[in-house]
């Protein structure tokens, strides 16, 4: 056969169509966020304030952000934040889901109820719970004036405890997504499964302890992403709920970056901030990312 | 002794009726198989009898003892699933002594247990494995080893092999028939596989739209279906259909366009009614050339198509204008469009009504 | 939990044997006797209920509020019904409600809401469903790259590309318009719905893809004729989540537009923070439901098909 | 022509002064278009700087003047006004001379001033004291003596609001009137570190402690909220500068009367001349570059500052209108203005960075007890010395 | 001349290599059965074929024609799915015609394309219903229709029946052999099933690991294969394999547990070279009883286990120590531990290299 590779069409035109219908995507993972992120890194590194200029400081913006209180306070605020949310959100949604899964009665109308908050934004959310927990007008002078005039609970307004009442919304407004991917996740086991463990008399708290919740690595892991990406962008909830105060006790890190970039019109503090938040991101979610996109291929 | 009794029972999802009135007597040591083709109930009744669905009426006996009420772990029975259902993170000695621990037995006694039974299944090698790491008859077998841990009286079987490959699938039927031969436990076998059926069973009991068609031995049932669904759901190639019609007189014969089969060999169930009828024969109870003109009844056919088994081959032709398959050995040589010589003894034959479809 | 509780039917069993059919059954007959009130029902649907009420009461204290008056909320128990019910509050806050000079309340953001939303909504499902598609179907060298780039993107906090759009959204010239805004929604929307996306088709079997090449069909035929109308469950996903993720953004919204193409959410912001003497919180609590209100009737009307297509999209990785 | 006008004026006295401004400008056939952003400055700017770093920017918009647009302007994104002031001759109008200043750079003018806010005013509620009994103190000493008789009487002594800039403003108040202008030329102009960790400033902060007790129970967010408890007697005074005022006005309030004020806390009869002031981004259509002139015209034009500085309750940029209509609270600020008593505004004095440091510092020294006085000086000093 | 040639061909799933070198040549008109285990590479193969994989290396001739790099439409081929893949969403006849439309045909011409193909296939009554609303079997017609109507010269078929239940399988099976009958197409038809390898192939291409083990007819594979891997896949029951050694001398003889078989009769492919080998002899080739006695072979055996199967009946024993299974009619009653004399004919065994297992 004399033209051993005849007709072999130049690589970059086959699936022409498919790598056309991927340009946005290109584009965007490029441009925005490998070309924002670079973008973002390399004025780190610069102290530039109102507009960005390449005017080089190596590493002063990182040393100060380190000495900065503020910082430091919205850090430790979502390290508390976070791990809060991601246990409360797990261990309620899951717990949620598990009682949904009993074969009750108004299914629908208890999976509606819980659901419903994530339909609303982190503003709305923010000021209903602004509301609820103001000392004056909500919980605490409800109860005050039903006799118990000690009765003291404003987390809104009390530094020690400001995050948990932010954490008290937030919940409320996303467990009920967790527990719909939760349930969808149960509803996905094998019900032969639930018939061994019976003939084999496990308790049914110790069939999901054991056997289900191990069962559910694939559901967990969507889970956890979603959790994890909402935690970091924390930002409106805080807004709204308590703009960062009392004093800076509820800073969050996002709402640090928002801050010195366009508040204090110094965006090399911004951006090492940003950075900073970044490398946090990609230490978690690159080695996971890789092992679920990267590394294994599909069954054709 | 009996050691399952099924009596009276009905299930019904919704509106919908699965399984009918059923009773079911299974004696001590038995293998019975449940055959029927899907939908029809099989599994259902076997997770009536396991308390993993409650009847909607009936009772249902283990070892004498009324357990209708009971839970299923209470019944003294093991189950072993189609899809293995075992417990995807533990190991293998975790899926066996799971169970056990959780009833609180004593150490020692659980590792009696467990060495006993990975012995018997010769799965002592993957007791540190986790599932995902087994091949699908490993998997089966230790799905088999978690009910024969709980050390009890009967087995359920769920379709256990119906998700391997046909050749495991071959070498676990042989390894469960002597398992059985060894244990002697009661083993109810849920399967829609009529190889295994036969192969596996002490009594089938052919099952459909919820209502046991027949119960009796295999042979039995092969040769002597009470009616023309259990006839063609066993059997494979299928038992060959010629509709027709019984015509009376001294003689009574099965006649199907002009030709005339004589039916005074044939053992009646009851007295022969002319009218609507089906014959039929299994295809390896034809023969062929010399011995086909010594039989009661003998036509000569054309070949329309032949199937090549290895083992044997079928022949494809049309008696009466219907179609019509015969088996013959591999080595003889046929090829389309050869004519040949067939026969058959009615005597080996089966009569169904052409309404009902019962037995004649 | 439920062996206690099956644990008191034989007790029950013993009163009861009368209740087997005159077939002559001795002994427990029939279904296993459940009682409504088992302290099994007790648990969980008492656990529900109270959860329940946890998730119900910010939107009933906010209803509520929004029908009192102002002196009625001064006295001071939220959870009170109203004594006298007022609409006043709502109507202020959707039509005369002051930011700066503009008194037009929420009803202006509402119709920038809706014009912004729709054309994001569309723009970003179409885009993603088909990176989705290319992605599970017509995998190419470098495409998994990408797609990994995109779904780490989906954890960058948003503030820290609000700057590096900005000056993209310059460059092309689009900054301040509406279809920047529709922009900025479509690229912050792709990792996540490309994600759904791709998890869903890939989990439609791949032979039908191949039926579809062997029939001639190309990349768009298979897409539009073979793929989309079998993606019902994840495109309404897909619409829930983008329509409610955009009507209800804030930031970009705030960032991207100018007075007259605010949205809903910074109405709502500029009325509940232009506080003029004391903060009216029933209008604002009417303000926060108005806004709400777009999102909220997709859920209750569309829930049931929210969760059966994150069951599809989202489960299966 | 439409010209979009972008500020954070949404409060009651705010809004009406800004419809004094947009009645004029629309007198001139044009059509202001209102962008108010809600919240504070802190809010409104970055979206402003966005629209105009973005290259959608709009007709004119507010900030306050000193180096909040220093960069905006060197980045040449802000037109150049001087031609039309050398032809109005705003040199002469203007008064004092400083508000110019703010606006320029490097000899050019880029922005025009509206009015003049002073930070140094304690505002008092005649009735908050007549109901704990005590007299209307007349400066900072009595003021913190009576504070127990009010909280005694279930009245919040200071009302601060929780926004950072309102905590930062307390502390400068109190600094001018302590330690005197001349020492709040040297920390905050000339970033003098020494003199920030000394011991002048330790008295300084030590009377901040003081306020943040006296504070303790303000559950406020906004300003005028805490006007508000003012207005209504629920707390007996608010540090803030004058543009309070207007909220005592569409509260119907007199001074004097229901309200007391007292420039410089009453000990240091001195204000800053800060103000707000409108910036005009470069437009591309010469209609509206037509139109901004036209704005800025009529911005400075007397009648518009008389208007909208008695909303507004700020004093008029220039020297020359008559002022007949103020009350007796912005009377006593045209006469210390008259005196000449005036320092720089903070924002002149501090780029926006150093500025959010320190708001940072005194948010999080009003609302923690935990920071005690001495920690929060060194770190002030701290961040004065790194300033610029 | 030759319809579809494979030269060459390699492909990998990145460092996995699927297909090695593979080569393969169908002549028009016939019907070639790929057949292996699962994962070997079957599937693979057919879709290099079809032109949905890309090769790795080496070329594709369809008709003559250089196909490597072509479109799969531009092939000539249609293709026939395990899962029938039809389109959901579209009617029967909507499934049907989607490519001839996508092709731009002409109205009439499809119609007249889609009801010459619902007439062979019988499924003119089904037109208007969508594939939800058909049976299994009706779906693999249809599924077998959408490849008729693209009138190709190539038929593609991926284990078009495994999902079908035996019965059903059975019957689309001769309905297969028969399509091929009237229209003579080339047809790569790709199954694990040794049944439907045997009765539908011309020739047998028998794969393992992606390497094609022997290519040949039927009857040829089934008796003569050429390693011990094509001979156990083929056949169930199973051939049986005794480990054991080749003696050498006068009359070359198989050595098992003190048993010696003497293999003068055995067609040697070359010398027997003495050492370890396994021999290999069907079920069906074991006599009993009298014939027993006549073959070359007999011994007297004990029997372990009786799988009754219907048609007939397979005995387990054991020979020289080793598993040994032997197939006789259903009449014939043998039960546990009855001692029997069985014999063969080496003749028609199977001799391997105990090491490469290669057919001695
Ligand atoms: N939970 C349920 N709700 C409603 N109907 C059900 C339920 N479980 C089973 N059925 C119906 O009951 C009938 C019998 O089901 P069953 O599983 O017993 O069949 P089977 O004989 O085991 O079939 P297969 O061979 O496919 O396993 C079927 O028609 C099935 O659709
Ligand atoms: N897209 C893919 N990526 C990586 N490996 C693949 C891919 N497709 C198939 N394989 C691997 O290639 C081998 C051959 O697959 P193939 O589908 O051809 O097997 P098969 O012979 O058709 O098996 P079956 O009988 O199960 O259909 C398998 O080991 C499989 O795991
Ligand atoms: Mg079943
Ligand atoms: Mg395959």
């Amino acid at each position: 056969m004399t033209p051993m590779h005849a007709g072999r069409p130049f690589r970059l035109f086959r699936n022409l169509n498919a790598k056309i219908a991927s340009i946005p995507m290109i584009l965007t993972a490029l441009v925005i966020f490998v070309g924002g992120t670079a973008w973002t890194v390399f004025y780190s590194f610069t102290n530039s304030k109102l507009l960005p200029r390449a005017s080089f400081v190596g590493f002063d913006q990182y040393e100060r952000l380190w000495a900065t209180p503020r910082w430091l306070v919205a850090v430790e605020n979502l390290a508390i934040y976070g791990v809060c949310t991601l246990v409360f959100s797990l261990v309620i949604g899951f717990l949620l889901a598990a009682l949904m899964d009993q074969k009750i009665r108004f299914e629908n109308t208890f999976r509606t109820i819980f659901l419903y908050p994530f339909a609303l934004s982190f503003i709305v959310t923010g000021l209903a719970w602004q509301w609820i927990l103001n000392p004056n007008f909500g919980i605490q002078q409800v109860v005050r004036n039903l006799g118990w005039e000690s009765f003291t609970f404003d987390p809104l307004y009390n530094a020690d405890i400001v995050i948990y009442g932010i954490l008290i919304a937030g919940l409320w407004q996303g467990t009920g997504l967790i527990m719909c991917l939760m349930l969808a996740g149960l509803r996905g086991i094998d019900g032969d499964i639930w018939k061994a463990a019976r003939v084999d008399g496990i308790p049914t708290w110790k069939t999901y302890v054991f056997i289900v919740i191990p069962m559910m690595r694939p559901v967990l892991v969507t889970t956890l992403v979603i959790i994890a990406s909402g935690i970091v962008k924390v930002y409106d909830l805080v807004v709204a709920q308590t703009s960062g105060g009392p004093g800076i006790a509820s800073e969050v890190p996002a709402k640090y970056v928002y801050n010195y970039m366009f508040l204090a019109q110094n965006l090399g503090q911004g951006f090492a901030a940003s950075t900073m938040m970044l490398l946090s991101v990609v230490i978690v979610v690159v080695p996971w990312a890789y092992l679920e996109f990267g590394g294994k291929r599909r069954h054709g | 002794m009996t050691s399952v009794v099924v009596k009276d029972v009905s299930l019904s999802f919704g509106a919908y009726d699965v399984l009918k009135q059923l009773n079911l007597d299974v004696p001590e040591g038995e293998f019975l198989v449940l055959l029927g083709p899907s939908g029809c109930g099989k599994s259902t009744l076997l997770n009536c009898i396991a308390g993993l669905l409650d009847v909607s009426d009936g009772q249902i006996f283990i070892k004498g003892k009324n357990v209708t009420w009971e839970e299923p772990k209470d019944r003294g029975i093991g189950m072993v699933f189609q899809s293995y259902a075992l417990y995807p993170q533990m190991t293998v000695e975790g899926n066996l002594s799971f169970g056990l621990k959780t009833a609180g037995m004593a150490r020692d006694e659980i590792s009696t247990r467990v060495a006993r039974a990975s012995e018997i299944l010769q799965i002592e090698p993957l007791l540190k494995r986790k599932p995902a790491a087994l091949s699908g008859g490993q998997r089966q077998r230790v799905a088999i080893g978690r009910a024969l841990v709980r050390d009890v009286d009967v087995f359920l079987f769920d379709e256990p092999l119906s998700n391997l490959d046909a050749k495991l699938r071959s070498e676990l039927r042989v390894e469960i028939k002597r398992l059985h031969q060894k244990l002697a436990n009661t083993m109810i076998y849920v399967t829609h596989d009529q190889i295994e059926a036969m192969t596996l069973a002490d009594r089938i009991a052919v099952m459909k739209g919820g209502v046991i068609q027949q119960l009796d031995a295999p042979q039995v049932i092969y040769n002597k279906p009470v009616n023309r669904f259990v006839a063609g759901f066993l059997g494979s190639p299928g038992m060959n259909f010629l509709d027709g019609e019984v015509e009376g007189g001294a003689v009574p014969a099965f006649g199907i366009a002009g030709t005339k089969i004589p039916l005074d060999r044939y053992g009646f169930d009851h007295v022969a009614a002319p009218g609507k009828a089906v014959l039929g024969i299994r295809p390896e109870h034809v023969a062929l050339g010399d011995a086909a003109s010594t039989m009661p009844f003998s036509a000569e056919i054309g070949v329309e198509l032949v199937e090549p088994m290895g083992s044997d081959t079928l022949v494809w032709t049309k008696l009466g204008g219907q179609s019509f398959a015969f088996r013959v050995e591999a080595e003889r040589h046929i090829s389309r469009g050869d004519r040949l010589c067939i026969g058959f003894d009615p005597a080996r034959a089966s009569l169904f009504d052409g309404q009902s479809g019962k037995r004649i | 939990m439920v062996e206690q509780v099956f644990r008191a039917v034989p007790d029950m069993a013993a009163v009861a044997p009368a209740t087997s059919r005159a077939s002559g059954l001795v002994g427990p007959s029939g279904p296993r006797p459940r009682r409504t009130f088992s302290r099994r029902n007790i648990f969980i649907y008492g656990t529900l209920f109270v959860v329940a009420i946890y998730y119900l009461l910010p939107l009933y204290v906010m209803v509520v509020t929004s029908l009192k008056g102002m002196p009625e909320i001064r006295l001071g128990n939220i959870f009170s019904p109203p004594v006298e019910i007022t609409f006043e509050p709502w109507v202020k806050a959707w039509s005369t409600a002051c930011t700066g000079l503009n008194c037009d309340g929420l009803s202006r953001g509402f119709w920038n809401s809706v014009r912004i939303t729709v054309p994001s909504v569309f723009l970003s499902i179409a885009i993603a469903s088909v990176n989705g598609y290319a992605l599970a179907n017509w995998r190419f060298k470098g495409a998994e790259i990408f797609f990994t780039v995109l779904v780490v993107g989906a954890f960058i906090p948003y503030q820290v590309m609000l700057y590096p759009v900005v000056i993209v959204l310059r460059e092309i010239g689009l900054y301040g318009s509406l279809w920047g805004l529709v922009l900025v929604h479509t690229i912050f929307g792709m990792p996540i719905l490309t994600l759904l996306f791709r998890n869903y088709f890939a989990s439609l079997p791949e032979e039908l893809f191949k039926a579809a090449r062997v029939d001639g069909a190309g990349f768009w035929t298979i897409y539009l004729r073979i793929m989309l109308p079998m993606s019902l469950p994840i495109f309404v996903v897909a619409v829930i989540l983008q329509v409610t993720g955009i009507w209800n953004d804030f930031l970009f919204g705030v960032v991207y537009t100018k007075p007259d193409t605010y949205p809903m959410t910074v109405q709502l912001n500029n009325i509940v923070n232009a506080v003029q003497g004391v903060k009216e919180y029933n209008v604002n609590m009417a303000a926060t439901l108005l806004t709400g209100l777009v999102p909220l009737v997709i859920y209750f009307v569309s829930g049931k098909l929210f969760v059966r297509g994150i069951a599809a999209g989202a489960v299966k990785g | 022509t439409d010209l979009e006008v972008t500020h954070w004026w949404t409060s009651g006295g705010e809004a009406a002064a800004v419809a004094e401004l947009a009645k004029a400008f629309d007198a001139t056939g044009n059509k202001w278009v209102d962008g108010a952003i809600a919240g504070s400055g802190d809010i409104a700017r970055p979206i402003m700087i966005g629209r105009i770093t973005g290259g959608d920017p709009m007709g004119a918009t507010q900030f306050n003047h000193g180096r909040q647009a220093e960069e905006l302007v060197q980045a040449g994104l802000m037109r150049d006004f001087t031609e039309l002031a050398e032809k109005e001759g705003w040199t002469k109008l203007i008064h004092p001379k400083s508000l110019l200043d703010g606006c320029t750079l490097d000899g050019k003018i880029y922005c025009v001033p509206v009015n003049i806010h002073s930070q140094q005013w304690l505002w008092l509620s005649n009735k908050a004291f007549a109901d704990a009994g005590v007299a209307v103190p007349k400066n900072w000493d009595e003021f913190v003596a009576a504070a127990p008789a009010l909280e005694k009487a279930g009245i919040v002594p200071l009302a601060i609001g929780q926004q950072p800039w309102q905590t930062t403003l307390a502390f400068q108040v109190i600094l001018v009137a302590l330690a005197g202008p001349e020492t709040f030329q040297k920390v905050f102009g000339d970033k003098d570190a020494t003199l920030a960790a000394g011991p002048e400033l330790a008295k300084v902060f030590a009377a901040a402690d003081q306020a943040r007790n006296m504070s303790a129970k303000s559950n406020v967010q906004e300003w005028n909220q805490a006007t508000s408890m003012v207005i209504s007697g629920k707390a007996g005074g608010q540090i803030m500068g004058d543009w309070a005022q207007g909220e005592f006005q569409v509260a119907g309030q007199v001074a004097g009367k229901d309200y007391t004020c007292l420039p410089g806390l009453g000990v240091n009869e001195i204000i800053s001349t800060g103000g707000d002031a409108f910036y005009f981004p470069k437009q591309t259509d010469p209609e509206k570059a037509k139109a901004q002139e036209a704005l800025a015209s009529v911005m400075l034009s007397p009648a518009t500052q008389v208007a909208f500085n008695l909303k507004k309750g700020s004093l008029p940029v220039r020297g020359d209108v008559d002022l007949n209509a103020a009350n007796d609270c912005m009377k006593k600020g045209l006469e210390i203005l008259a005196k000449g008593n005036i320092i720089p505004a903070p924002d002149q004095l501090m780029s926006a960075d150093g500025v959010t440091q320190i708001n940072d510092l005194f948010v999080e020294f009003f609302a923690n007890k935990e920071l005690s006085a001495e920690d929060a000086q060194k770190r002030f000093a701290e961040i004065i010395a790194a300033a610029d």
